[in-house]
């Protein structure tokens, strides 16, 4: 029974934590321009991500060694440095996004500016990280989130015209908007990028440390990883639909996040208006969390030094004083006056280094015998795991250029 | 000496004929006992004609998973020898040369035919 | 030597500027039909709201900052139409989508004005919902005639 | 062309075997409790006496692991004065594996200074900082 009860919270926090602010709004960005001509490349980026991060999972419970330990061992300084710089930055645009996400949906409740959440926000996403123990943010964030689901159940409410919704699904470059071929492959490539994001892997795979997962809870977190993250996935694919329902045929193309929760006040009205902003609320602050998290869990391997919220503070002192200070400069970037969602464009750049060299190390030590004994990879996945390597290093490529083409998908 | 230092360095034959690079220096812990382990002396250098660095050592191990990745690794480290210690004449100005005669071994750890 | 760089650069600067003085007709126009189409969009964000709002479906503090932020939007793209250099014959173009854009300004001001009454004029909401979905329409065909030039 | 499958195996010898960048660098520095240290940054060996007419029957052997600053030289090239490097001695290495394990306590290595000056400068200034998180 108390094994079921695990299964099923872990299952519900990957769901809950799968969304971001990232995803709420380019979903929503994405299914007002494109409709869901893009839903392919959600579907291919769930399968990439459920892979490496089931992988990264099975290294840390068999050998004990975190994600970005092994980037270091297996790269070599001067690599790591550069994959480290790289997903450092993406980490720090991210958690800004995602603070300044938690802000907008503050708004949203509040009518008051997100100038004056930005510091009420960061700092609250520190005490958090503070003082809670990591299975409860972790739970209580994840399960809130799941309030999201609310837009999986007005694509129903909505009564749209399904065969054309459908018809959307198996269409490539859309046909009825004015987008340019540049500009979907732009988006297929950001949208490939921020499902296969490194920070999950680098949270995931602290997490089963910080939750000293062991061999045999291998089988639980395989069945975390591949039933709650595609559940996850059908939340961001359900934004998307719901913006393709409401806001396409309006020719309302999605920038801001109050856009993304009108779809809901035309399917429930206010109610479910107040159940969306929860959900945008907690989806931004659990976010918010693993970011920090994995700042100073990237930092803090790369480095040697001590880490984990299993710690006390003062025991893992450099670790905290990397998050702390990641936060700052999060708040200072926001307090500039840019816009929090616009900052995510800027980090498909570094995507571009960060994906393959994370990528790559968590596949070879996976095949190791010496960290993994009897666990190492199959054929299969070995397999799988080169196609999406392949993969990753064509996005990489293809990113910059395209992101040149089109101005970042203007 | 640190170990940086080997690392990189042009390794030439008894004639000035270039070998490659050392990419690693092989330790073996036989010495007397210090501290909590024997000693670790330098048994001899890993040298690559063709790269200026080893990665994840597919050349050394008994690793072949992924195959593509394996391939390509050993591919890149093609031709990879060990030199002993005590075969090397001089190391000076970053260059290590050999003695007359030396022998080029096998890189491979022969404990990890796993 | 240095003498043949310098001529290098000098050739490659002269290129591009003309290059760029070739384009920037055709660059000028496509902002001004991005800004067009933009301000579209945020005019028939503001007409949702509002409709949305009629239908008694909107959180205030949600109808507030579709609003504050459609406000800003258009704010920023009256802007950036205001101070575009009107090259190659698109300033009749330009001046139109500028005071449409302005209009909708206009509107989505006084919406918030009258949301922000203690009794709210539903009649006069509807007016400004209708009126920003027809200067959406403008905007919209501005931008298409624009790029089809 | 020469290929390694072509090339005798070397002579068998007594002791544990270990390729120094595969096996030793960049790897993680554990303590007895298993709390972090660092990482190998780079390793110290013994100078011979003549580089000119190296010994066969001295080699050099590792006297310490380096951590610290050494970094920075090792990826962006230089060499810094040997009075700064900060050494982990191998006399207190207990078992080199996928990690390195040090017999001595984390807080007794200059390795860690870093980390304890961090914690009684700041972190441990700030409330709840020396307590576990609820």
């Amino acid at each position: 029974m108390k094994g079921l009860f695990a299964v099923a919270l872990g299952v519900l926090t990957a769901i809950g934590g799968f969304v971001d602010i990232g995803d709420l709004v380019t979903s929503s960005v994405v299914g007002s321009r494109f409709g869901l001509t893009l839903a392919w490349v959600l579907v291919l980026g769930t399968v990439g991500i459920c892979l490496f991060a089931q992988m990264s999972g099975r290294v840390a419970a068999v050998s004990g060694r975190a994600t970005f330990e092994i980037i270091r061992e297996r790269l070599g300084a001067r690599l790591a440095v550069a994959n480290l710089s790289a997903s450092f930055l993406i980490n720090l645009l991210t958690l800004t996004a995602e603070i300044g996400g938690i802000a907008l949906a503050m708004q949203l409740a509040s009518s008051i500016s997100p100038g004056l959440w930005f510091p009420v926000a960061a700092f609250a996403v520190w005490i958090v990280i503070w003082r809670v123990r990591f299975s409860i943010l972790e739970n209580v964030t994840g399960l809130l989130g799941l309030a999201l689901v609310v837009f999986a159940v007005a694509v129903f409410f909505l009564h749209p015209d399904w065969s054309a919704l459908g018809s959307q699904l198996l269409q490539q470059p859309s046909p009825h908007t004015d987008e340019s071929p540049a500009t979907y492959w732009y988006y297929a490539v950001a949208l490939f990028g921020a499902a296969m994001t490194p920070y999950e892997v680098f949270f995931f795979s602290s997490g089963a440390i910080e939750e000293k997962w062991k061999p045999k809870d291998l089988a639980q977190s395989r069945v975390n990883v591949l039933v709650g993250f595609p559940l996850g996935a059908i939340l961001s694919l359900s934004i998307a639909a719901c913006a393709a329902i409401v806001l396409l045929p309006k020719g309302i193309a999605v920038t801001s996040l109050y856009e993304t929760a009108l779809p809901i006040a035309q399917a429930f009205g206010k109610i479910g208006l107040i159940v969306a902003i929860l959900g945008f609320v907690a989806a931004t602050f659990g976010a918010s969390l693993e970011v920090t998290l994995s700042s100073g869990y990237t930092l803090a391997q790369f480095f040697g030094w001590p880490w984990g919220k299993f710690r006390r503070p003062a025991h893992a002192s450099r670790f905290h004083a990397a998050m702390i200070l990641s936060l700052v400069v999060a708040l200072g970037i926001l307090l500039t006056g840019v816009d929090p969602v616009q900052v995510t464009e800027i980090s498909v750049v570094f995507s571009a280094i960060a994906l393959p060299l994370t990528y790559l190390p968590i596949l070879i030590v996976a095949n190791d015998p010496k960290y993994m004994g009897d666990h190492v990879n199959g054929r299969v996945t070995n397999v799988v795991g080169l196609i999406f390597l392949g993969i990753i290093l064509v996005a990489s490529i293809a990113a910059i250029p395209l992101m040149i083409v089109t101005g970042a998908g203007a | 000496m640190i170990l940086s230092d080997l690392l990189g360095s042009p390794v030439l034959t008894a004639d000035g004929e270039r070998l490659g690079a050392v990419v690693d220096a092989r330790l073996v812990l036989d010495g007397p006992p210090d501290g909590m382990l024997a000693a670790a002396r330098v048994y001899g250098l890993v040298v690559s004609p063709h790269s200026h660095s080893s990665f994840a050592g597919y050349e050394r191990t008994g690793v072949d998973a992924p195959a593509l990745i394996a391939r390509f690794l050993r591919w890149r480290a093609r031709g990879s020898m060990l030199v002993l210690w005590a075969d090397l004449a001089s190391f000076t100005d970053d260059v290590v040369r050999l003695r007359p005669g030396a022998t080029l071994y096998s890189p491979r750890l022969s404990g990890d035919s796993a | 030597m240095i003498f043949r760089r310098l001529a290098i650069a000098a050739v490659c600067a002269v290129l591009a500027a003309g290059l760029a003085g070739c384009s920037a007709d055709a660059s000028a126009r496509s902002a001004l039909s991005q800004s067009a189409g933009t301000a579209a969009s945020t005019a028939r964000s503001a007409g949702l709201v509002l409709g949305l709002d009629q239908g008694d479906r909107l959180l205030p503090s949600v109808m507030d900052t579709g609003l504050s932020d459609a406000a800003d939007r258009l704010a920023t793209e009256a802007q950036a139409v205001a101070t575009m250099t009107a090259t190659g014959g698109i300033g009749a173009s330009r001046d139109r989508i500028l005071a449409d854009i302005r209009d909708a300004q206009d509107e989505v001001a006084s919406a918030q004005r009258v949301s922000a009454a203690a009794n709210t004029s539903a009649a006069a909401l509807d007016r400004q919902r209708r009126t920003l979905d027809r200067l959406a329409q403008q905007l919209d065909a501005a931008a298409k005639r624009l790029e089809q030039q | 062309m020469t290929d390694h499958r072509d090339l005798p195996m070397p002579p068998p010898v007594a002791g544990r075997v270990l390729d120094a960048d595969l096996d030793l660098l960049d790897r993680q520095i554990l303590d007895p409790d298993g709390v972090p240290v660092s990482t190998v940054d780079d390793l110290e060996l013994t100078d011979p006496d003549d580089l000119e007419h190296l010994d066969p029957d001295t080699p050099p052997v590792v006297s310490a692991l380096l951590t610290g600053p050494i970094l920075a030289t090792r990826i962006f090239g230089g060499r810094m004065p040997d009075s700064r490097f900060i050494r982990i001695p191998w006399k207190v290495v207990a078992d080199p594996g996928i990690v390195v394990t040090v017999g001595v306590a984390a807080d007794s290595l200059d390795a860690s200074w870093a980390e304890r000056w961090m914690s009684e400068h700041v972190i441990g200034r700030i409330p709840g900082g020396r307590h576990d998180p609820e």
